[in-house]
């Protein structure tokens, strides 16, 4: 029961990081909901028996794609245009 | 404009998927005697090996992680040829953070722990979750994670490489021998071992920790390229 | 027996993982190992090829299990012409690119070698194989290498066109993978032959979704109409040797992945239209395309992607003569274009935009490779005695005897097409006079260049002369693909099993 | 009560992962940034690999994995085939993606923009 409720409020948090993935504007906040993503599936994968898998979405999943997104945002820019030039300037990463 | 209609498509397209997907049901046996029933009864009466997943990966279907690894390499040779710049400037490296010495320290502890988890994940493939390409992550994630901490930490290319080529050509290798002994590409030459212990499943577990250092091997190498990239 | 079809795949595997290692003794053996592996795969493929067309079909095991179970390979007459033709074609542009920035310090030439090698292993792979999953781990191989040789010039627009060949490719992949979780989630097996023995208990709806997204992944390998976007992009902006090897071979893998699907494993009725239809549309996009091109890469791109609709409007004609027509297309189609791109890249080598108008009078100052390019033209038209000629007939032949009359009247409409825009090339290149402003400086190939081409000129003027030389490999291949029954027979019974 | 949320979970799971297949997919033919296609690409794997897992599940099912004195618990095993698949796809989907992003690099170097309508000069 816990568990089924469980795994209806990790599928919702999913898809609304998905959602905010989409829409945000800036490349950093889309890559950490990317990241929340693939977290969310790690768990959902070893709730459905497949440890295995979860494991490797941990690794892969959530460290690795995560970091490079992060070093090529670091790379290029942070905005998906160039509205918010000012923003840019405190960026944490720059 | 576009959108809409890029929106009607996906609607279109995202019913015609949750038919398809939607009378399956969760969680039922759809098969009676499946692919799933062959693989689980011989991984224990014939392989040896604990792990279903792993027995599948490494022998039912290994033609598979072959061409696996083959990706990942093709990927960093491929990431080396298009970030390849003309003049050559070495030695200075993008930071992604500047670390503080918390971070540097804690780094440090947790460097060696990362380590020896990933090699146990990858040495116990065939007995609990995990294997090659989860252990190897996780020794390229405890890189990744002293390349941010340490500006001056590098990894010497070639031993990168001489470390992948040498666990690709044994992979292949062990294919070949099982090949060469009378049987089929794969097959496995050895003596399968008992049940739940370290050393069973013939070479499963031998191209399981081949596979784990390619993929330690090839993941630290393709970060280590993105993160020398630098404008 | 000299060795099995799986050494086709484990071979290049294992030289891929040697070379970084030989290449820090000695630099050359990096041009020279990809170029023996080419060799032996050549040999042992057409050695399996006349054992298989005597003994039948070979059905190799992978790790000791059998079919449904384990992962199998297939070399029947069909998927064995296909791998030596690819095998072949791959080693002609190994040989025509062995001196390929040979003494500039240019670090991806380093891997040039690497990546086109695994670009026909993948290719093989894809023909080669008898498992979906497999088949689309093989797409992937052949996916990467062919990003990296588009992106292989520092430019930009490499870089762009590569980027647009990806994520269509990207994309591609991701439609197969829900096809393929479609199959097992309706049959619980990922083994082709074990698929089409269990097809016709499926619901017929499932499987026409299954099968679109089928058709979209594999579609983009194959150039079909509206998913060709990368083509003509990632044609112009790769190094012409890459161009040939993409037109000669990763759109044959691609529609023989297409065609496996639709003829074995997909019973669906109303399939075969479906083809003529989608190869129509893209045989007549293409060429009027094609008409439009200034550059000379870009015009053999959409020429490229016109044929493959050519070759699939012959398959969906269905009966064994229209499969045969579009296997000599194919095995036509495999050995001029390579021709076209390799003597079109010397004719423009020293020029900038690479384009048409800069050929007026090349004629006379590179006689050679202006007789190579026309002899490629002529053929691809379909000019009598050579090569097209009767490929072209046989698809016309075909259609006819199905009383497929309007694919009869648009074939020929665009063979007039094609014929006015190679021949515009041809005249520029004869017939009009070379003019100081050019930039076109003369270019001399190289000797391993030379014979690469002459090779290639001799087969189109054999197979012009003589065409029964082939037609008996490709009545074998066509009677092969018809026979549904038989394949699943070979692979779930182990028909002929291998003998050592 | 427990059989009808699990009635409700399972087209709360199929759904989920189609949607999340369906939110990538816009996101790859509508956004103009690079980068975000990208993103978009990876959702889309995400959603894959969630359906395929979702294939594999058996209620009440354990992972397929033997532990001693448990050899003949194969009948309550959920299906390890589409796990080995999606291992397989995890691994090769972090390629291609690292591939897109080391040449969105390489574009950002020429163009010094990440919009795609900037960048677009060749023709479709």
């Amino acid at each position: 029961m816990i568990y089924l409720i469980l795994i209806f409020f990790l599928l919702i948090l999913m898809l609304s990081a998905a959602v905010y993935a989409v829409v945000q504007k800036d490349l950093l906040y889309a890559v950490i909901a990317t990241g929340v993503i693939s977290l969310v599936l790690t768990a959902v994968f070893y709730m459905l028996q497949a440890p295995d898998v979860a494991l490797t979405e941990a690794a892969i999943g959530v460290a690795l794609t995560t970091i490079i997104f992060l070093i090529t945002i670091r790379n290029t820019k942070r905005h998906e245009d160039d509205y918010n030039k000012k923003d840019n300037l405190k960026s944490p990463l720059k | 404009m576009k959108k809409f209609l890029v929106i009607l498509i996906l609607a279109v397209l995202g019913f015609h998927l949750f038919e398809a997907f939607s009378g399956l049901g969760l969680g039922v046996t759809r098969f009676e005697k499946g692919v799933k029933d062959y693989y689980l009864e011989k991984t224990v009466s014939e392989l040896h090996v604990a792990n279903t997943v792993t027995s599948i990966v490494v022998n039912f279907r290994g033609f598979d992680t072959l061409g696996e690894v083959t990706v990942l390499f093709l990927a960093v040779s491929a990431m080396g040829g298009i970030l390849y710049k003309r003049r050559h400037q070495t030695g200075d490296r993008s930071v992604l953070f500047s670390s503080s010495s918390i971070v540097r320290s804690g780094s440090k502890l947790l460097f060696p722990a990362i380590i020896l988890l990933g090699v146990y994940v990858f040495i116990h493939g065939h007995l609990s979750p995990g294997g090659g390409f989860q252990g190897g992550a996780i020794i390229a994630t405890g890189f990744l994670l002293m390349l941010i901490a340490y500006e001056n930490f590098s990894v010497s290319h070639n031993t990168l490489s001489y470390i992948e080529s040498f666990a690709g050509i044994f992979f292949v290798g062990i294919g070949l021998l099982g090949f060469m002994n009378g049987g089929t590409f794969l097959q496995n030459f050895l003596p399968a071992g008992v049940l739940n212990n370290l050393f069973s499943g013939g070479v499963i577990g031998i191209i399981y920790v081949m596979v784990g250092f390619k993929v330690a091997a090839e993941l630290t190498g393709l970060i280590y390229t993105i993160l020398h990239e630098k404008d | 027996m000299v060795g099995s079809p799986v050494l086709l795949i484990a071979i290049p595997l294992l030289a891929a993982f040697v070379i970084p290692l030989i290449g820090m003794i000695w630099k050359e053996l990096v041009r020279i190992i990809p170029g023996l592996v080419l060799a032996y795969m050549l040999i042992l493929s057409a050695t399996l090829l006349y054992y298989v067309s005597y003994n039948g079909t070979i059905v190799e095991t992978i790790a000791g299990w059998q079919a449904p179970w384990g992962i199998n390979l297939v070399f029947s007459p069909l998927t064995g012409f296909l791998a030596t033709l690819m095998s072949a074609l791959g080693f002609l542009v190994w040989l025509f690119s062995y001196r390929f920035k040979r003494n500039v310090d240019f670090e991806p030439a380093k891997k040039y070698f690497i990546f086109l090698m695994l670009l026909i292993a993948g290719a093989i792979g894809i023909v080669i194989t008898g498992d979906i999953f497999n088949q689309f781990v093989f797409i992937e191989i052949t996916g990467i290498s062919a990003y990296a040789l588009t992106a292989f010039y520092t430019g930009r627009n490499s870089a762009e066109a590569s980027f647009k060949y990806l994520m269509m490719g990207a994309m591609a992949s991701s439609f197969l993978l829900v096809a393929i979780a479609i199959l097992y989630s309706q049959l619980g097996t990922l083994n082709m032959a074990d698929i089409a023995s269990k097809m016709h208990t499926m619901n017929p709806t499932y499987k026409i979704i299954a099968l679109i997204f089928f058709i979209t992944g594999i579609g983009i390998e194959a150039e079909i109409f509206p998913l060709n976007g990368w083509a003509p992009d990632a044609y112009t902006e790769a190094p012409g040797p890459v161009g040939a090897a993409f037109a000669g071979i990763v759109v044959k893998a691609g529609v023989y992945a297409i065609i496996r699907m639709i003829f074995t494993l997909f019973d669906v009725p109303g399939a075969y239209d479906f083809l003529i239809a989608i190869g129509l549309i893209t045989l007549i996009v293409a060429e009027t395309s094609a008409l439009r091109q200034e550059k000379l890469k870009r015009m053999l791109a959409y020429s490229s992607i016109g044929q493959m609709g050519l070759v699939i409007v012959a398959f969906g004609i269905g009966t064994h003569e229209g499969v045969f027509a579009a296997l000599f297309l194919m095995l036509n189609h495999a050995v001029i274009k390579p021709l076209l791109f390799f003597s079109g890249s010397s004719l423009v080598f020293n020029s900038k935009k690479k384009q048409i108008a800069e050929m007026n009078g090349l004629g006379k100052r590179m006689p050679l490779m202006a007789a190579f390019f026309s002899l490629g033209a002529f053929a691809i038209v379909g000019l009598p005695p050579f090569a097209g000629f009767w490929s072209k007939l046989s698809v016309l032949s075909a259609a006819a005897n199905e009383g497929l009359l309007l694919i009869i009247v648009l074939i020929l409409i665009v063979s007039v097409i094609e014929i006015v825009y190679y021949f515009r090339v041809v005249n520029r290149i004869f017939f009009q006079e070379y003019s100081k402003e050019q930039s076109v400086v003369p270019h001399r190939p190289r000797i391993n260049a030379m014979v690469a081409m002459f090779v290639l000129a001799i087969a189109i003027l054999i197979i012009g002369f003589y065409p029964d030389a082939v037609t008996g490999i490709l009545h074998n291949a066509a009677k092969d693909l018809m026979n549904t029954d038989q394949y699943i027979n070979n692979v779930l019974q182990l028909g002929q099993s291998l003998t050592r | 009560m427990d059989d009808k949320l699990f009635e409700i979970l399972e087209y709360g799971v199929y759904g989920a992962s189609i949607l999340l297949i369906l939110i990538g997919l816009y996101a790859v033919l509508t956004k103009r940034s690079l980068i975000k296609i990208v993103i978009g690409m990876s959702i889309i794997d995400g959603g894959i690999h969630l359906l395929l897992i979702t294939i594999g599940y058996l209620k009440g099912g354990t992972a397929p994995i033997f532990s001693p004195g448990y050899e003949e618990a194969a009948a309550q095993m959920v299906d390890p085939v589409p796990q080995a698949l999606v291992l397989t796809a995890i691994v090769i989907g972090f390629g291609v993606t690292a591939v897109a992003l080391s040449l969105i690099i390489r574009l950002y170097r020429h163009h010094h923009t990440l919009e795609i309508d900037e960048i677009k000069r060749l023709k479709w």
